[in-house]
């Protein structure tokens, strides 16, 4: 009873930040439950929706967008529209099921495992809320800090991206003089 | 433009700011003037019908410009030309992929009757699979009398009960064409 | 210019016997030939340097119910573009050996042609790549221009056809 | 001929209309057709696609089959204009005429010069129109629907020329054995005069600028569906189709009739048998059809306007009600019962689409023995899946639409 | 309940819900419109009458249609993956209805007192929130597409798919010159930048301006750019198999989103509410009516200017769109990869440069760009060249 | 392949840089449909407005009494030869004493019947008819159906009314002529 009646004198926040929480984890099992492959992207679309949600909790406005836009908009997107192309094609034969299961479970355990014990071992500063920045999370204090404080990792990753864009246009471009559609 | 004939007001209760009709005459007026077409077009008269959506006749003024060529969004299937034996069941499907309410009109003496192609590999008459609801005579057709099918149909739509698709008597008219 | 003369004179000289049937219906040089020697005809017209008939106008089929022997024939119509020549060529068949060698070989267009004469008449194009129906249904088991079917549907109720002329 | 008529058991309609549709379900087949939109006519591809890329096509046709041989063997010759004009009703007076040309050459008519000019100048409106329709649903095809309805405009006054000259719009059923059915009115001669030195030139010339140079619609059809000059005659191409490849084969030229020599005009070619050159070819052609129709209105002759034939061209009404001989003659040509010689004649009209040639076996009876038509759209849409290889679906429409098929001349 | 009533007085909420319920009325309302001017307007450009027997010149034209479709058979083929099929209509509306919710529609209104923005929300990443929003649309097409399983559906939604992605990079690139521009992701801080007449940003950037539209055309899939659904290829193309009101919920999101691209356009490229002289023209409002009164008349002569600068980029739309042929699918992916991309990034660049230079920037962008055509020309002029200067040789 | 003198190669020179732009041409584009937006309309509104369809168009079938309100038709079947379609039927009868006020020539047809949805209004019985007694009227159109069993139109419908006649300007083509002469 006491329990209870902790969770109902807790601020709303608290219950948005619940609910977010189960629809993130909602969105992810029926991610990896779901059959139907379709299902599953529309699935992970939610689960990033609500993550999105979860960032603009934290009053991080910026990144929710970029997360929608870049992950929700593009990436999901990219992925639907993969599985619809191998969906054209007949369906792949079944794999052998018990396989599939001991893998999974013995993944799920090494990650869990990991999992809990860095939780375990993190240090939590609290958050004092004297200094606290509430424009952290906005894009002008991380445009700044963006391109002052990380500008060289920044201009790398950039650098990578670009690599990585070039090999793929010519990993893509298999056949010479082919038309693409 | 005063000489177009607008739509009148469906009758009903008048009274000071008081205006009642029935749902029946209003769906059935919305429903005639956004009459979908499916051009079937098969052989001359898809060209009158062309002539028709052309400027000098112009379908659009009935609301009926949007040719559906997707059976499911269509309300009235105009097949125009002659249908032969080979067409029949494709004519068919396309009805039976139609949804409710779906009107039939066929256009030109071929899609009517075979007109001269009184043949063996001809269909005498899109009515002997489909149920038709206006025929329009002419090899092919002017497109006035196109426009009077269309108006013809208009008129059906408009007097149509909306319980009248779910109806036994409807059923049995299906029925009668092995359309379940 | 080519005349039919000419033309006539190389053939029979180079396939004899196996042409006959000079004619000129209309300024149109027509002979008969039987349907060993059609094929061979078809490209020694279509080789040959200066008739150069490269162009196959059209293919048809006919019968000829009361022509013991040779109830079918195939008619072959060739052109000659640079001569501006035409020629007609025509293969008789009897209805109970029903086969004549395929063109496609030869000219790409006698495929459709071909298919429809099958369709029309029942004229075997052995060597034809994919000999079926082609403007009727494939489930149809007559061949409908053949003069013994009636042109008619036999559905129609609406005419009387008492009245003379019919 | 049989004594008698074999009916067969199954030409019920149960047999036809209880086929099952076959549906692939396959994926990478893609039945275009038989009631797609760009179909405009009725028959069906069947392409085996690679995502967007047709990697084969197969048709199936046949589907408005009307049996027009068949029907012709039962028909007196003068009836058959309305089987004619129904092939390729978007040019029914050039077949219309083609066939009278060929009962004519049968006959050994010669018609007069003013209905040779009459009949060269309802040839050339109905190429026009013919034209007009294929270019314009190209350009509906390729996504631009105004041009299509503004040269419809144009299609609606030759309307009204056919219209004035014998009184209907698209199965004109104008020709007569021997001449014309009517004469040129003088309305019809304004109106023509009219549609070729204003109308017709004015929205030419407007389409032209909306379409001929405008980067979007070349780069939707050059290169698309080429086919090389040999290729296309090996598979029988003619008119504007096989000009686009190269070759000046045009049967006015090459074999005039109805006094085509008498005519100054171009024949226009293409380069390499794109769908842009279709589709240049058949602009270039209403301009030389437009010069032809100028020449003759001006020098249209005076004379009659049909041969005078007893025999095959029927007297005037008003003989008819007090001549006994011209009764006879009326009944004689109404029931069929002309005197055709016994032969076999060919003639070739140059169609919308191509070489319309008339095969006519005649047995001296009142209907055709043998009847057949070398129908242009029939012969060459059997090129349609090499021409399609390969590319785009959405440029395998564009070829469809530049190669004019007309299902009415295609399944006959 | 006192709470809430002090918290809704302090923000002005009942103003701010009756305003969002205007914008939200409005949004529909001009949709449904659209469906009747884009008739009338191809009527118009073809030669024709366009519907005019519903209604005086066919005003009911829409709400026949929306009858209709209410009362027509739902139908959900057998083969489709029910819950998607349903589900995708609704996302196609739902994204295609939030876009507008950041757009500054006018100034404010003073109302007793306080100021309440003409504006569903104002919130400091506005253009970031329309990209997010515009990117989620293509969710309903594509779904749709995919759960109607029909081969001419699915093409048109991968259509839809790879071409919202490939335009959306081009869009976001020519928006970021106008970011550099502004200093702000924030629409309202972006309108109010370019008050008057010559601040408008299409002075500045002509060609962000020129790649901005092009690209809304083919976010909201009209013509050049309509491949999801052109009906002579794909028949109806994703919404092939949808009837009933689903069908006109897909129809209808498409022309919200031509009002919602409008908008944004407008704010964007050609100043939002503002108007030539406006403040003269608020001046002489100011003192013949009062502050209060002035202002407010001035900010509705500026909402009825920036609607009307939507309606004109509606009629746009429509006016492109029977005017032009459409693309072919990888002409399509070029340009936008190989044309429009090179392009915004050459933009970018022309802007970057003119800020440096500190030159007055409108001048250091035409200059710039006037270079580059020239160089382009030169290229162009030096480039190899064929024997046969025939077309696709 | 050059067959004769008369080709002419067609215009498909290079596009200019500017050409390739697309701007050039969806600039004329819209200049043409722009100017389409504020021109004149063609259309006519149907059921209001009626369009002149021509001296000789061939719109429902009459059959035509003479002047002194007798019908004209004999009954000797040439229209129903003369149809392609095989749309006409009649049955002829003789005519009885007393009924020369009905009928003008001693036949008649006692039942005269068109399939109007088979008619393909070529206008062949008009030609075939010695009689001029059938005609296909210039000015009106056959009425659309809506149940199969009216489309045969028997005598009620197709003989001429006595006090609302049809009337044409030119009943041969040869009056036509001499019309066109006299106008001229």
């Amino acid at each position: 009873m006491e329990y209870f009646k902790n969770i109902l004198s807790l601020p709303p926040i608290y219950y948005t930040f619940a609910i977010l929480s189960v629809l993130t984890l909602f969105g992810a099992l029926g991610t990896v439950m779901s059959r139907n492959p379709v299902h599953s992207v529309i699935y992970m679309i939610v689960t990033f929706f609500s993550l999105s949600a979860h960032y603009i909790l934290l009053n991080a406005q910026f990144l929710a967008a970029v997360n929608i836009i870049v992950y929700a908009g593009a990436i999901m997107v990219l992925f639907l529209f993969v599985i619809m192309f191998l969906n054209m094609k007949q369906e792949s034969e079944e794999m052998k099921k018990d396989k599939i299961i001991i893998t999974a479970v013995i993944t799920a355990v090494i990650l869990g495992g990991i999992l809990i014990i860095f939780l375990r071992r993190a240090e939590r500063e609290p958050v004092n809320p004297l200094t606290y920045n509430s424009q952290s999370g906005m894009i002008e204090v991380l445009g700044k800090s963006l391109y002052g404080e990380y500008l060289l990792p920044f201009e790398l990753i950039s650098i990578l991206l670009l690599v990585a864009m070039a090999g793929a246009v010519m990993l893509g471009k298999r056949e010479a003089g082919e038309r693409h559609f | 433009m005063s000489s177009v004939k607008m739509v009148e007001a469906p009758e009903g209760l008048e009274g000071a700011g008081f205006f009642a009709t029935s749902l029946d005459k209003v769906i059935g007026m919305a429903r005639s003037y956004s009459l979908w077409p499916l051009p079937f077009a098969t052989s001359c008269c898809g060209i009158e019908f062309m002539a028709t959506m052309g400027s000098h006749y112009d379908i659009s003024r009935f609301g009926s410009e949007r040719p559906s060529f997707s059976p499911r969004q269509a309300d009235l299937l105009m097949v125009m030309g002659t249908i032969a034996k080979k067409m029949g069941p494709v004519v068919k499907q396309v009805y039976l992929q139609m949804a409710e309410p779906r009107w039939v009109i066929a256009v030109g003496a071929c899609a009517s009757s075979g007109g001269i192609f009184d043949t063996y590999s001809v269909l005498q008459g899109i009515d002997r699979i489909i149920p038709v609801d206006v025929y329009v005579p002419g090899c092919p057709p002017r497109p006035e009398q196109i426009l009077d099918g269309l108006m013809q149909i208009q008129e059906l739509a408009k007097n149509e009960s909306l319980r009248r698709r779910n109806t036994p008597e409807y059923s049995a008219l299906l029925e009668s064409y092995n359309i379940q | 210019m080519l005349s039919n003369q000419q033309i006539a004179e190389d053939i029979l000289a180079h396939f004899g016997e196996n042409v006959k049937n000079f004619e000129e219906p209309y300024e149109l040089l027509t002979f008969t030939t039987n349907r060993q020697n059609i094929i061979n005809l078809l490209v020694y017209l279509h080789k040959h340097e200066t008739f150069r008939f490269r162009f196959l106008t059209d293919i048809c089929g006919i019968h000829l119910p009361d022509n013991a022997g040779e109830e079918f024939g195939v008619i072959y119509h060739l052109h000659s573009l640079e001569n501006n020549k035409r020629v007609r060529i025509k293969v008789f068949l009897s209805a109970d050996d029903i086969h004549i060698p395929t063109a496609t070989t030869l000219y790409a267009t006698a495929n459709w042609l071909e298919r429809e004469t099958y369709d029309f008449y029942g004229i075997i194009f052995d060597g034809h790549p994919n000999l079926k129906r082609i403007l009727n249904i494939e489930e149809m088991d007559y061949f409908p221009m053949r003069k013994e079917y009636p042109l008619e549907d036999a559905t129609r109720n609406d005419k009387i056809d008492a009245l003379f002329g019919r | 001929m049989a004594e008698e008529l074999i009916i067969p058991k199954n030409t019920t309609d149960a047999l036809a209309l209880n086929r099952p549709i076959v549906e692939d379900t396959e994926y990478t087949t893609l039945n275009l057709g038989p009631t797609h939109p760009a179909t405009h006519g009725i028959f069906q591809n069947v392409l085996k696609m690679d995502g967007e890329k047709i990697v084969s096509g197969e048709q199936t046709v046949g589907y408005i089959h009307r049996a027009f041989e068949k029907i012709a063997e039962r028909r007196p010759f003068y009836q058959i204009t309305t089987l004619t004009d129904r092939m390729n009703y978007c040019s029914s007076p050039i077949n219309n005429m083609g066939w009278h040309m060929t009962v004519e050459k049968l006959l050994g008519v010669t018609v007069p010069k003013r209905a040779q000019y009459i009949r060269v100048i309802m040839m050339e409106l109905a190429r026009i129109a013919d034209h007009l329709i294929c270019n314009s649903i190209l350009g509906v095809d390729t996504g631009a629907y105004s041009g299509f309805l503004y040269l419809f405009q144009e299609r609606e006054k030759i309307y009204e020329i056919y219209e004035e000259m014998c009184g209907a719009r698209l199965t004109t059923n104008m020709g007569r054995i021997g001449g014309m059915e009517r004469d040129l009115s003088p309305t019809a001669l304004k109106k023509i005069k009219q549609a070729v030195y204003h109308d017709l030139p004015k929205a030419l010339a407007e389409f032209e600028k909306l379409f001929n140079r405008n980067r979007i619609f070349i780069d939707r059809v050059v290169n698309v569906g080429p086919i090389m000059a040999e290729r296309a005659l090996e598979y029988g191409f003619t008119g504007p189709n096989l000009r686009a490849a190269g070759v000046d084969y045009d049967v006015r030229v090459m074999e005039p009739y109805s006094s085509y020599e008498d005519f100054d005009f171009d024949i226009p070619v293409g380069h390499n048998g794109d769908t842009y050159d279709r589709f240049m070819v058949r602009n270039q052609e209403m301009w030389e059809s437009i010069k032809i129709i100028k020449q003759a209105i001006e020098n249209l002759p005076e004379g009659p306007y049909y041969a005078n034939e007893d025999h095959y061209y029927l007297p005037p009404k008003q003989a008819v009600y007090s001549n006994m001989e011209a009764l006879i003659y009326h009944f004689k040509i109404v029931m069929g019962e002309i005197d055709a010689p016994v032969g076999e004649v060919y003639h070739a009209v140059e169609g919308g689409n191509g070489e319309l040639g008339f095969y006519l076996v005649s047995d001296g009876g009142r209907a055709p023995y043998r009847l057949h038509f070398r129908r242009p759209c029939f012969i060459y849409y059997q090129a349609y899946p090499e021409m399609c290889k390969g590319v785009a679906i959405s440029d395998a429409i564009a070829i469809m639409s530049s190669l004019n098929v007309i299902a009415g001349e295609l399944d006959a | 309940m006192n709470g809430f009533m002090q918290w809704a007085n302090e923000t002005m909420f009942l103003w701010k819900a009756l305003i969002i319920l205007v914008i939200f009325a409005i949004t529909l309302g001009i949709a449904a419109y659209s469906t009747w001017a884009e008739r009338k307007v191809a009527g118009y450009i073809q030669d024709r009458s366009g519907p005019n027997r519903a209604g005086w010149g066919g005003l009911l034209q829409p709400l026949a249609d929306a009858g209709k479709m209410f009362f027509k058979e739902d139908f959900i083929p057998a083969q489709a993956d029910k819950w998607l099929f349903i589900l995708g209509p609704c996302l196609s509306m739902l994204t295609a209805l939030m876009s507008s919710a950041v757009v500054p529609f006018g100034d404010s209104f003073l109302i007793d007192g306080k100021t309440v923005t003409v504006q569903a929300i104002e919130i400091n990443i506005g253009i970031l929130y329309v990209f997010g929003v515009v990117s989620l649309g293509v969710y309903g097409v594509m779904i749709g597409g995919w759960a109607s399983n029909n081969k001419f559906s699915l093409l048109g939604a991968i259509r839809a798919a790879s071409q919202n992605i490939s335009y959306e990079l081009a869009m976001g690139m020519s928006i970021i010159a106008i970011l550099m521009l502004s200093g702000s992701l924030s629409l309202r801080t972006i309108v109010e930048q370019q008050h008057g007449f010559l601040n408008w940003n299409v002075f500045y950037q002509p060609l962000g301006c020129l790649i901005f539209i092009v690209c809304a055309f083919a976010e909201c899939n009209r013509t050049p750019f309509d491949l999801p659904e052109c009906e002579t290829e794909l028949v109806g193309g994703y919404h092939t198999e949808y009837s009933s009101m689903k069908l006109g919920f897909y129809l209808f999101a498409e022309y919200i989103n031509m009002f919602a691209s409008s908008a944004v356009t407008a704010c964007l490229f050609f100043g939002g509410y503002n108007y030539p002289f406006m403040d003269n023209v608020q001046a002489a409002l100011n003192s013949g009516l009062g502050q209060t009164v002035g202002h407010n008349v001035g900010t509705a002569i500026g909402i009825l200017v920036m609607f009307s600068k939507i309606l004109f980029g509606i009629f746009f739309f429509m006016w492109v769109r029977w005017t032009v042929p459409r693309f072919r699918y990888d002409q399509l992916m070029n340009l936008g990869w190989k044309g429009l991309i090179p392009l915004a990034v050459v933009n970018m660049i022309i802007t970057a440069v003119s800020m440096l230079s500190g030159y007055k920037l409108a001048i250091g962008m035409w200059v710039g760009l006037i270079v580059f055509v020239v160089i382009l020309s030169v290229v162009w002029a030096m480039r190899p060249r064929k024997k046969a200067a025939i077309l696709g040789a | 392949m050059q067959l004769t003198n008369r080709a002419k190669k067609t215009d498909k020179s290079e596009l200019s840089l500017f050409e390739r732009s697309y701007l050039p041409s969806l600039a004329t584009g819209l200049g043409i449909t722009i100017r389409h937006f504020f021109m004149k309309k063609p259309t006519i509104q149907y059921p209001e407005q009626k369009r002149y369809l021509g001296p000789v168009f061939r719109g429902h079938h009459i059959l035509k009494r003479d002047e002194e309100g007798r019908e004209r038709c004999t009954a000797c079947g040439l229209c129903a030869v003369a149809c392609p379609a095989e749309a006409i039927s009649m049955v002829a009868q003789e005519r009885k004493k007393g009924e020369e006020h009905l009928y003008r020539e001693e036949k008649y047809a006692a039942v005269y019947e068109i399939n109007m949805l088979r008619c393909i209004f070529c206008g062949l019985c008009e030609e075939a008819c010695p009689k001029q007694a059938v005609y296909l009227r210039h000015d009106q159109f056959v009425p659309v159906f809506t149940e199969r069993e009216d489309v045969i139109y028997g005598k009620d419908k197709l003989v001429e009314d006595p006090n609302n006649r049809y009337r044409r300007d030119a009943w041969t083509k040869e009056d036509a002529m001499k019309l066109w002469k006299n106008n001229a």
